[in-house]
């Protein structure tokens, strides 16, 4: 029988695993909300941003440097395939099209730039150590992980909630007219958007590298986790997102401490279930 | 689109060209080598994939990145049949390949098809993943990662073995043959009519009198069991399956495939999957960089040729051909 | 006979009532208006007589038979048939293609699935007898969008007449024609036989006043008056908040 | 508008006849002795599958890439990770490029999908990896060799052994991937450690590519195992290491691993100082202080900038072996049964050690007994233990009875 810190353990890790879920699973509502596109270059820009993160952390050895140079490489990229790509598509089904090429271009580049071998990149020095739990330890660092998780999901719900900006994202994707009313620029709001959730995604790269590493195989893996997260929580609201990250999250490493044989499996029999008896979601 | 122009000039221009088509397809063996026999061959059950895959996206405006969910149902149903069951029979494998991935696309339909646009795209990704996930863990009855090897080549007592790759060849040529015949006959049959008619205005075709979910619906199985016709030709050409069968990089890639030939023209997909399989088997001989290749020209394609290689050269033709009064 | 019927219909959209127990009955053969100033609730009316929408409370007969549950597509069967107030049509496709679409739409054989489609007697002829008889089988070949705007109005009665409908909804036909357009437009109506039912919304009252024998005004999502065009010219609460109005 | 069906297919066959046969004029025949390289080049090895490239190409290097007076050329051809694509690529080196020998495959899935072939053709195919044990029993070919070591038995016996025998371990938990490789060695192991009275208290595997490793360390029942023994590679072996750190597992049980895995450089690399300590047994370190590994070590170095590795190293042997079987039939190798008599005689100085083929087509060697330390900053694989010898089918001899030979 498994004792309780054990299973302390394991929960507080499944927990530290859905933030990471989250910040990526909240840039995919926000845009699917606002610009009615899923990119699927997501993970990509997931991976990009760990790849960016460790090597300006392990050349400088400073992790807020790589945190800021993750966030902001990610940001930009966004920035400039929404600006000069994405903008100029007719239609959503080609946008999304389109990051589908990018997750190839993206893929590639990052082989050659960083090669196929495991990256990791190491913590701050004061979030290096583990605190005892019993006779276990924790990282510090997922603990740190747990707390800015609630912190962005804390900020990005009083965004939506609360800002003129947020409530263009709660009217949804076609109510152009509403943001034309509040004297919004439509397409400004896009740009902001998509580059946003490209942010989300490279702070996540980054504080993910420590725990995950970083590696040529985490851009779909991770895409199709954030897709499930999604699908689970329903695909509309950030509190959906957080919800899903949560449940796929600790699904995924409680379930796999106790059927390590079904793991992975139960995640997605968690969202098969879902689509059959809840198919808008948990949330809403 | 509509052409009734139907002059014997015509016909025999057609007939010519599909005598020339076929007897290119037909002699092709004999002037290459085994390997590039074996590409070839390969090409044609992308062609079929990609064609399968298009009836969606193309013709009903259905996107799907789950494809390869039913290309791995039709290839790991044949491989546990022939590695658990022990069955041989060609036919019998080939039915129940078909059956199992049908019956995959009407569950899936269901849970799909209640959704549009980009939940759809959403959906048929991640419910491709759960199969994914399931031949991928259930390590006892797929094999897992290591995949299940030892499928031979059918034996159809014919007097040649298939386990030539000439010959095997001509059996892939002609399901190709079969397999475009008959899904040319359903896109200009009053039901592909009116696919093409729900992807332009789905509301509207309601209105008119159209159960339009039924036919996305019998499309997506249609879908589903051609692209299970392609897994069950290529676990019999590789004589393996692993799951790369179901990943979703190859339902990402036969998409992409679709794109690059052009998804409004029957001919695209087939252009397209030749395109992007000589790059990945031909291409990447000579350079590491063909996947970043491949991203580009599906950028490229995206951005200025959306209507794909076919596209570009109908419109060459076209302004050439037509001079308006 | 009564072709359509609507008893005690609600439509409640957020908690507002859009329509609130609205009852009406049209005969066979009647030519039958629906008026009332903007919001009254004229459209939404019209989609839960076409099955696009369900009603909140009531229930809605086609021929005499409940219909309330049943989705648009199959009351097309039934004979139904409408036409819409915004253009919606296939512009992509050509002139015929929409027809055959039309026309296919309520044939037996509109599933067939291997044979082709210019192989089925009897579908092109029909669509090229729709597209003589009002004009537009010279443009038969071109895309839909090409056509010019009152054109691309007489495609939509088009359609919604292949599949020889029994009874046929016409959602503002007229709006955004010129006069000229507007009185080919109302010429072709005029030419339905007395088999078919027709139920209008329209705004231009002298549409109205000319082609329908009896005329409903909805005000706020109820009925405030039923009768015919003296009636409903002498109808006091109608010119209150209708007639009144307008002119 | 539409283009007509039959002139695309006409046009598209006939594009691809030509690509196709302008692909094939490219080859001549010639006197160049012709070795076809199969690597997997794209994937999550790619890195590694470059570092045996360069030890091949240093190998050609030192004999002047010439064998026998004859020049010799190097095809080299990404089978990415597919079996599928590794067998379509043999094809082309065989058929179309006419290769005499090929070097590779590195992944044991890729080698049993061109067993067939290459026995059938009786192409000559010296992996660089391929550790499986199928590869001697029901899956053997006579024209398969390979440089690397054989999985389950060599070296895992060792990591059962050493833990048994000299530190006096009695029960062990057990972590492996979760395919063929993971379950085989974890099988070896079990065989070795239970034959001689020890216990296997857990065996726990993980699907490859698991992103947390949380829920497994969290798994391991410390009241019920003198040490954690395990198999994991890549991405896989950097979590869990980096997991059994911070969980405090490392703190609280001994780690002992078998080689060629989870603390192997580059991973170990990676893993940082959570590896530090960590002991294995392996029949190769990039550490390992002799003569001829410190000058394979610099030759590296001087030529690649990059720090060898173990598959570095298998390339280089491998190569290595087909060049002393060329030499030694004069590159000819019209009649194969010629250079694979003389690869069976084999008996050479590698960087490992001496490498002998006496027992089947998979090298008798030495294993190390490595601890993980970090000398200048840099992790490393000190050896510390040397035992001679060591055939691909290694029993303690407490068992070897029990075997019957």
């Amino acid at each position: 029988m498994p004792q309780a810190e054990q299973l302390a353990l394991v929960f507080l890790d499944g927990v530290a695993f859905s933030m990471l879920l989250f910040l990526l699973a909240a840039g995919l509502v926000l845009m699917l909300g606002v610009m009615n596109i899923v990119n699927l270059a997501h993970g990509s820009f997931y991976m990009l941003g760990g790849f960016v993160g460790i090597a300006v952390g392990v050349r400088t050895g400073d992790f807020a440097l790589a945190v800021l140079a993750g966030m902001g490489a990610i940001g930009v990229l966004a920035f400039a395939m929404e600006r000069f790509f994405l903008r100029r598509l007719p239609g959503n089904t080609e946008q999304v099209l389109f990051t589908l090429g990018c997750v190839y271009i993206i893929w590639d580049l990052s082989r050659i730039a960083w090669g196929s071998n495991p990256q990791l990149l190491s913590p701050p020095a004061f979030l290096a150590g583990s605190v005892p739990i019993g006779d276990y330890r924790f990282p510090v660092y997922q603990l740190a992980v747990i707390v800015l998780g609630a912190l962005v999901a804390l900020g990005l719900w009083f965004f939506v909630q609360k800002t003129r900006f947020g409530a263009i994202v709660r009217a949804g994707a076609d109510d152009r007219e509403m943001a034309a009313g509040l004297g919004i620029d439509i397409k400004l709001v896009f740009t902001a958007v998509f580059t946003l959730a490209g942010v989300l995604a490279g702070l996540a790269g980054v504080i993910g590298a420590p725990i995950l590493t970083a590696n040529l195989t985490l851009d779909w893996q991770i895409l199709t986790l954030a897709l499930v997260v999604m699908v689970v929580g329903g695909m509309r609201t950030i509190q959906g997102a957080l919800v899903g990250s949560l449940v796929i999250g600790l699904v995924g490493t409680v379930g796999t401490f106790f059927l390590p044989q079904l793991s992975m499996f139960l995640v997605f029999a968690i969202m098969a279930l879902v689509l059959a008896f809840r198919p808008r979601g948990l949330v809403r | 689109m509509v052409s009734k122009l139907s002059g014997t000039q015509r016909l025999a221009y057609t007939l010519l060209l599909v005598a020339l088509g076929a007897g290119v397809f037909v002699i092709l063996p004999h002037f290459l080598s085994s390997y590039y026999v074996l590409v070839f061959a390969e090409i044609l059950i992308f062609s079929i994939f990609a064609l399968s895959v298009n009836l969606l996206m193309g013709y009903t405006g259905l996107v799907s990145l789950g494809q390869a969910a039913f290309f791995g149902a039709g290839g790991y149903t044949v491989a546990l049949l022939v590695t658990h069951a022990g069955i041989e029979n060609f036919w019998l494998c080939l039915l129940a390949a078909l059956a199992v991935s049908a019956l995959l696309g009407l569950i899936f339909g269901l849970l799909a098809l209640r959704t549009t646009g980009m939940y759809f795209i959403m959906l048929t990704l991640a419910l491709a993943q759960m199969v994914w996930a399931i031949v991928w863990r259930w390590r006892s009855f797929t094999g897992g990662d290591d995949g299940l090897p030892g499928i031979p080549r059918p034996d159809l007592g014919l007097p040649w073995s298939l386990a030539d790759n000439v010959s095997f060849y001509y059996l892939v040529l002609a399901f190709f043959v079969i397999a475009v015949f008959l899904l040319y006959r359903i896109i200009r049959s009053p039901f592909g009519r009116t696919l093409v008619g729900i992807r332009e205005n789905e509301s509207r075709l309601q209105a008119l009198g159209y159960n339009t979910w039924r036919y996305k619906y019998v499309c997506f199985v249609i879908a589903a069991v051609f692209g299970g016709l392609a897994g069950t030709l290529k676990v019999y050409q590789d004589g393996f399956i692993s799951p790369a069968y179901c990943s979703m990089s190859l339902s990402a890639l036969v998409v992409l495939a679709a794109m690059i030939g052009g998804t409004r023209y029957f001919a695209g997909p087939i252009i397209g999957a030749a395109v992007v399989w000589v790059i990945r088997s031909i291409v990447s001989s000579y350079t590491e960089y063909w996947t970043l290749i491949l991203g580009v020209l599906m950028v490229v394609v995206v951005m200025f040729a959306r209507q794909g290689i076919v596209g570009y050269f109908a419109q060459l033709r076209e302004k050439r051909g037509i001079v308006k009064g | 006979m009564e072709s359509l019927r609507a008893e005690g219909v609600s439509k409640r959209f957020d908690g507002l009532y859009a329509l609130q127990d609205v009852s009406l009955t049209v005969a066979t053969g009647e030519r039958r208006a629906i008026i009332g100033p903007n919001g009254a609730g004229k459209t939404t009316l019209f989609n839960l007589f076409a099955g696009e929408t369900k009603p909140s409370a009531g229930r809605v007969y086609l021929f005499g038979r409940d219909v309330t549950a049943l989705p648009a597509h199959q009351r097309v069967h039934l004979g139904l048939a409408r036409t819409f107030q915004v253009l919606n049509l296939i512009p992509s496709l050509s002139v015929l293609d929409n027809v055959l679409l039309a026309v296919q739409a309520v044939k037996p054989f509109r599933n067939g699935l291997l044979r082709s489609q210019s192989s089925y007697a009897g579908l092109f002829e029909e669509a090229e007898g729709l597209l003589s008889q009002w004009g537009l089988w010279k443009r038969r070949g071109d895309p839909l969008g090409d056509l010019s705007y009152g054109q691309q109005r007489r495609m939509e009665l088009i359609m919604a007449l292949a599949s020889k409908p029994r009874i046929l909804l016409l959602d503002e036909p007229t709006s955004g024609l010129s006069e000229g357009a507007a009185a080919s437009f109302l010429d072709m109506v005029r030419g339905l036989g007395r088999d078919t039912t027709a139920v209008i919304v329209e705004h231009d009252m002298d549409v109205v006043f000319e082609l329908a024998d009896r005329i409903t005004v909805l005000h706020q999502g109820k009925v405030i008056a039923e009768g015919t065009e003296t009636e409903i010219r002498g109808n006091t609460r109608v010119r209150e908040v209708y007639l009144g109005e307008e002119e | 508008m539409k283009v007509s069906l039959p002139l695309m297919l006409a046009l598209a066959a006939l594009a691809a006849t030509l690509v196709l046969v302008g692909c094939q004029s490219t080859q001549e025949a010639g006197p160049p002795i012709r070795i076809g390289v199969l690597a997997s080049l794209t994937g999550s090895l790619a890195t590694n599958e470059e570092g045996a490239v360069h030890g091949m190409e240093l190998a050609f290097s030192e004999v002047n890439n010439e064998v026998a007076g004859r020049t010799v050329q190097l095809i080299v051809e990404d089978a990415g990770l597919d079996p599928g694509l590794c067998l379509t690529k043999v094809q082309k080196l065989y058929e179309m490029d006419h290769v005499d020998l090929v070097l590779g495959p590195c992944l044991s899935s890729q080698g049993l999908a061109i067993r067939d072939y290459i026995d059938r053709n009786k192409l000559i195919t010296i992996s660089h990896f391929c550790s499986s044990p199928a590869f001697l029993e029901e899956s053997a070919s006579r024209y398969f060799f390979r440089s690397s070591h054989n999985s389950g038995r060599q070296p895992t016996g060792h990591s059962a052994y050493i833990p048994y025998a000299v530190k006096g371990y009695r029960t062990a938990a057990c972590v492996a991937l979760d395919y063929k490789a993971g379950h085989d060695e974890m099988d070896g192991f079990k065989q070795v450690f239970e034959g001689l009275g020890g216990n296997v208290t857990q065996e726990i595997y993980a699907p490859i590519g698991t992103a947390d490793y949380g829920p497994y360390v969290a798994r391991i029942d410390l009241e019920n195992a003198d040490f954690v023994w395990s198999f994991l590679w890549g991405d896989d072996a950097v979590r869990f290491v980096k997991a059994l750190d911070q969980y405090g597992i490392k703190q609280r049980v001994a780690l002992f691993f078998t080689g060629a895995a989870t603390v192997e450089p580059p991973d170990l690399w990676a893993e940082g100082d959570s590896a530090l300590g960590i002991e294995d047994a392996s029949h190769y370190s990039p550490a390992l202080n002799t003569p001829a590994n410190n000058a394979f070590v610099q030759a590296i170095r001087d030529r690649y900038h990059e720090e060898p590795t173990i598959y570095t190293e298998h390339g280089y042997v491998a190569a290595r072996m087909a060049i002393l079987a060329l030499q030694k039939v004069n590159g000819n190798t019209s009649d194969p049964e010629a250079p694979v008599a003389a690869l069976e005689g084999l008996n050479f100085e590698a960087p490992r050690g001496p490498i002998k083929f006496d027992q089947g087509h998979s090298p008798t060697q030495n294993v190390y007994h490595r601890v993980v330390e970090k000398v200048d900053g840099k992790l490393q694989n000190t050896v510390i233990g040397v035992y001679n010898d060591i055939g691909p089918y290694w029993l303690p001899p407490e068992l070897r009875q029990a075997e019957g030979g």
